[in-house]
């Protein structure tokens, strides 16, 4: 068959966000493609620099709906290390808390989002409907289901009573036991697997070449995880281990997510139950003193850095963000070249594509037909 | 029923085109009530397939440029004539009147029809899209039409006769072919499913892949058409399976007058196919989608072997004369 | 885990190169010229293994434009390898066949400050839209969205 | 189109119309949260399949476009375009703070702003995001919209002309 050039997204209804892919196909095999995620650029990156660190958090915040907690603490935890600032152990707790819940529900939303690719539209609804349970813990606390603004430079804005931590700890058994079912799930329901085993697949060399992060990288093995690496937030003190994985393919990322699913309650329980008192804020100079900080946090997707350089004002002279999302285009890219063009949305799915963090183009052609499955050449032609 | 204002009813209001739809529109929102209630969710009122198909009548049809209009106005009628005539072969409340050997042919061919103007429609509508998943229907056409038709020729080599109603009449006095064709069954109940492109095999209408594959350029008139035109064959799919399989509207008992015999028949009828859809709805329900490539692997090496075991199953117990 | 790294390893692995200091616990900054940050990375990379890039920062300091290469490896210690390029002219080699990731994050500071990679197989239009003007850098200090040229979107008439 | 009193088939057609809402979603650069809230509107807790509402994937089949987000540069021209395919009638749901005048992302210097500045907007939702509940609720007020507007005529009542005596204008 010739070449057909098939473009998915912006508007797509598998991709959540505005993508667009130009995927170039040989009949049902996909040869060339060429993404286009200027859609959700919107210059925050500017504007953040003409914004001091109060009026900063919640621009920040709004990089990404789904990993909004992960922006601010990785923020203000530079920001903090920049003016040598002690947060008190109880904000960093309770930092902990909203981000171990933030990365349940994001696992629990890719879980549904994941199945609704391939049409199991039952496991979408099942899981949705568990994450509304982390929703309402996290309305309790915060005050909003997404977008939370606990994040302050210095501390949390508000406190966590005994009351609220009772009806969370409440919860959770609940949530054990339908994680429970997902992992029987995941083994057993046979159509699922067939369009999960085997796709997308990601040797460990590969991930680390293509420098793959979060679950996609641990799913082929590679051991990076930043929360043990670069211990931040109360991550040291609490009892918690890496999920991997070896088979490295869509199957395997939704084990390890999976995984951590049930990691990150375990944390959340430990937390709560361990809540050390004290102040939740400390009071912060205006400005911040001349210096620069490669601030690093481990969202759901993977490792989202933030390059920080402050110049003594009270502004931030420039910030970088590098989100987890970016950094797994180029293994996504290299993934889908000779697979139907069927997989596209479940490798991409398989990522987590949080769009909204990154707005970056990939071009990955392997100019020799890649149907004949000859190994592609590093080099990354235009 | 030689008197034809009987007959014009007949073929017209109750077992025909009439209660077609509105059985139709019945089986549609128990499917999706039962896929919703599986997925723990509530699921939508009894009107909502009369008024989905009502208001989607109601809106602007748009042509896409360079399309050829009559033809793409056409397809969809094309589709639900088909399927409405193949509904009149179908026993309802007691043997089709308008039964004649070889009716059975007839009306799997009249259930492809659909599948081929979507091929239609796909391809007309100039849209990457909708091409892909023409192409993509035709192909899932070739893999399940074979087994399928091999699962309902299969009865007639042990009733002997090409019509759905002596298939019917037949089977009252022997066990239902269900029970002697196990395997047969199964099979027409998967092309069935097929055939209606529902999860899993609803890969031309892949609505994360290819948007909503053909259907992605109908609008208005065509699209409600359409939409009644698949429903119809859900009906007609499934009474044809219940009257080949599940011995269908007769009584295996003869009581006294002929309208108790219809009325009986009749709820005969409702039952069965209530419980074919509530089959297809579990499956519908549980599965998810797979590809086009495994399905052509399953289709041939699991599906089309089975069906020719069962051929030869049946061969055997005709020569012992075990069904007869 | 491989022993941690120490600052001579670094300094020692560069030393023709840069010179090394240590930033922060777990990040030691190589300072090295534009021309040879190649042979910086390929020596980082050979001694002490550093197998990812985690990315590019690039800095719009008042009188250049920085770049840093943040690179790490199993032994958890980031090496930021840094060049200073002139604001005018800012030109430098391309990584993205020693890091394949690069290719992404060089192409995004190609869009924002207008860093010309020279060698990079596909530096296109990436992160601004398509009628943005490919001569203006939007994240550069002295950058100014000025009212009458278009920058894309939808033109008012059209709306109507 | 209609006379004074609307005839049996229009009012079934304006009942219909009521009653089966078919929605599409269209992400014009936003923060996605909106999004998320609007595929929580389908899940099992709110589950709009209840009034009828789907959520179809090809703006041919829909009747109200839902737009989230501040309209990036890239995208306005898409969103445009979109917003033609869909068959008449058709309305337009602006989510959130962005898609009413910009939100956070109020002037940056990829952003067209509000949604208003793209294409003609019916029903603003507030909040960021606005509850799943609150989107359900503007989804039931463009109805009410839409059966007004079935009384007088099409939109344009609404839209251009002054509004008619008696009948205030839309939320």
């Amino acid at each position: 068959m010739t070449r057909v050039v098939v473009p998915i997204g912006p508007q797509h209804p598998a991709l959540k966000e505005p993508v667009n892919f130009r995927v170039i196909a040989d009949g049902e095999r996909i040869v060339e493609l060429e993404l286009n995620l200027s859609y959700s650029h919107r210059g925050i990156e500017k504007a953040a620099e003409q914004r001091d660190f109060i009026r900063a958090l919640p621009l920040i915040e709004r990089v990404c709906g789904i990993c909004s907690h992960s922006h601010t603490t990785a923020f203000s935890k530079g920001i903090e290390e920049i003016m040598g600032v002690e947060v008190p152990p109880r904000a960093q707790y309770i930092r902990t808390i909203i981000a171990e819940l933030e990365r349940m529900h994001s696992h629990l939303l890719w879980l549904g989002v994941a199945a609704h690719e391939v049409g199991f539209n039952t496991l979408f609804m099942w899981t949705w409907r568990d994450r509304e349970a982390i929703q309402d813990t996290l309305e309790e606390m915060t005050g909003n289901r997404v977008h939370y603004i606990m994040n302050e430079v210095g501390g949390v804005r508000l406190d966590l009573s005994p009351l609220q931590v009772e009806a969370a700890l409440v919860r959770l058994p609940v949530l054990e036991e339908r994680i429970r079912a997902y992992v029987e799930m995941v083994e057993a329901e046979e159509t699922m697997l067939t369009r999960f085993r085997g796709v997308g697949c990601l040797s460990r060399d590969e991930a680390l070449c293509f420098g793959a992060v979060g679950p996609t990288a641990r799913a082929s093995g590679v051991d990076y995880d930043v929360r043990r690496d670069d211990p931040y937030l109360a991550y040291a003190e609490i009892p918690w281990n890496v999920v991997t994985d070896t088979n490295g393919d869509v199957y395997g990322r939704t084990r390890v997510r999976i995984g951590e699913l049930g990691e990150s309650l375990a944390m959340v329980r430990y937390c709560l139950e361990h809540l050390p008192d004290g102040p939740i804020r400390v009071s912060v100079p205006k400005t911040a003193p001349p210096g620069e900080i490669l601030s690093r946090y481990e969202a759901p997707r993977g490792e989202l850095v933030h390059f920080i350089r402050t110049n003594g004002t009270d502004r931030v002279e420039r910030i970088d963000i590098r989100t987890p999302t970016l950094a797994n285009w180029t293994s996504v890219a290299h993934c889908l070249i000779g697979r139907p063009l069927a997989d596209v949305p479940v490798i991409v799915a398989a990522i987590d594509p949080c769009l909204s963090c990154t707005s970056r183009i990939t071009v990955s052609n392997r100019g020799e037909d890649a149907a004949s499955g000859t190994p592609p050449r590093t080099g990354w032609e235009g | 029923m030689a008197d034809p204002l009987l007959l014009a009813a007949y073929i017209l209001i109750f077992p025909g085109f009439l209660f077609l739809f509105a059985y139709s529109m019945v089986f549609e929102f128990l499917d999706r009530r039962i896929v919703a209630r599986m997925q723990n969710r509530v699921g939508p009122p009894f009107f909502q397939p009369f008024a989905d198909i009502v208001k989607t009548l109601g809106k602007e049809v748009i042509d896409p440029e360079g399309v050829d209009r009559p033809i793409f106005d056409a397809a969809p009628i094309v589709a639900l004539a088909a399927v409405m005539t193949a509904f009149l072969y179908v026993p309802v409340i007691g043997a089709s009147p308008l039964a004649f050997q070889g009716d059975l042919v007839l009306v799997l061919y009249l259930l492809t029809l659909p599948t081929l103007a979507l091929m239609l429609l796909g391809w007309l509508s100039r849209n990457i899209y909708a091409a892909v998943g023409g192409v993509r229907a035709v192909t899932m056409l070739f893999i399940y039409e074979v087994p399928f038709f091999l699962a309902l020729v299969m009865p007639t080599l042990m009733a002997g006769t090409w019509s759905v109603s002596e298939i019917m009449a037949w089977q009252k006095e022997h066990l239902w072919l269900a029970v002697l064709q196990p395997i047969a069954f199964v099979i027409a109940l998967i092309g069935l499913q097929a055939k209606l492109e529902r999860t899993p095999f609803d890969i031309p209408e892949a609505e994360t892949e290819i948007v909503a594959g053909p259907w992605t350029e109908l609008t208005g008139r065509r699209l409600a058409l359409m939409h009644l035109a698949n429903q119809s064959a859900a009906v007609a799919g499934s009474a044809l399976i219940a009257a080949v399989f599940l011995g269908g509207p007769a009584l295996p008992w003869a009581s006294g007058s002929a309208v108790l015999d219809a009325i009986a028949g009749f709820l005969l009828f409702l039952a069965k196919t209530l419980a074919i859809l509530l089959i297809l709805a579990t499956v519908r329900g549980a599965t998810a989608r797979i590809r086009l490539d495994q399905l052509n692997v399953i289709g041939w090496k699991y599906i089309t072997t089975a069906a020719l075991a069962q051929v030869a199953i049946v061969l055997v117990m005709n020569a012992w004369e075990v069904g007869a | 885990m491989t022993e941690p790294v120490t600052l001579e390893m670094v300094a020692g692995a560069v030393e023709g190169v840069g010179g090394a200091e240590r930033v922060r616990a777990n990040r030691i900054r190589v300072r090295t010229t534009s021309d040879n940050v190649r042979e910086a990375i390929q020596r980082v990379n050979r001694v002490l293994p550093c197998d990812r890039l985690i990315s590019i920062s690039t800095v719009d300091t008042a009188d250049a434009i920085e770049l840093h290469y943040h690179l790490i490896g199993q032994h958890r210690t980031i090496v930021t390898v840094t060049v200073e390029l002139p604001r005018d002219k800012p030109e430098i080699q391309t990584v993205s066949d020693l890091l394949p990731p690069a290719g992404l994050y060089e192409r995004q500071i190609h869009d924002l400050f207008g860093v010309v990679f020279r060698g990079h197989p596909g530096l296109t239009q990436l992160v601004l839209n398509d009628d943005w003007p490919p001569d203006e850098h939007p994240l550069r200090k002295d950058w100014k969205p000025d009212p009458r040229t278009f920058y894309g979107g939808v033109r008012q008439q059209e709306v109507g | 189109m209609t006379g004074p009193s609307p005839t049996l088939s229009r009012r079934l057609l304006n009942w219909a119309r009521g009653k089966s809402p078919w929605v599409t979603i269209f992400n014009s650069g936003s923060c996605n949260a909106c999004d998320i809230e609007i595929l929580a509107c389908l899940m099992p807790r709110f589950d709009v399949e209840r009034f009828g509402i789907l959520a179809r994937g090809s703006p041919r089949h829909a009747d109200i476009l839902i737009v989230t987000g501040a309209v990036t540069r890239q995208q306005a021209p898409r969103l445009r375009r979109v917003w033609e395919q869909i068959p008449e009638p058709k309305y337009v749901i602006a989510m959130g703070a962005c898609g009413a005048g910009g939100g956070v992302f109020q002037g940056l210097y990829h952003m067209e702003g509000s949604v208003e500045r793209v294409v003609p907007v019916d029903v603003f939702v507030a909040g960021c995001p606005p509850r799943p509940d609150e989107i359900i609720n503007a989804v039931v007020t463009c109805l009410g919209l839409m059966a007004e507007d079935a009384a007088h005529g099409g939109r344009a009542w609404r839209m251009g002309t002054a509004p008619v005596p008696g009948a205030e204008a839309s939320t």
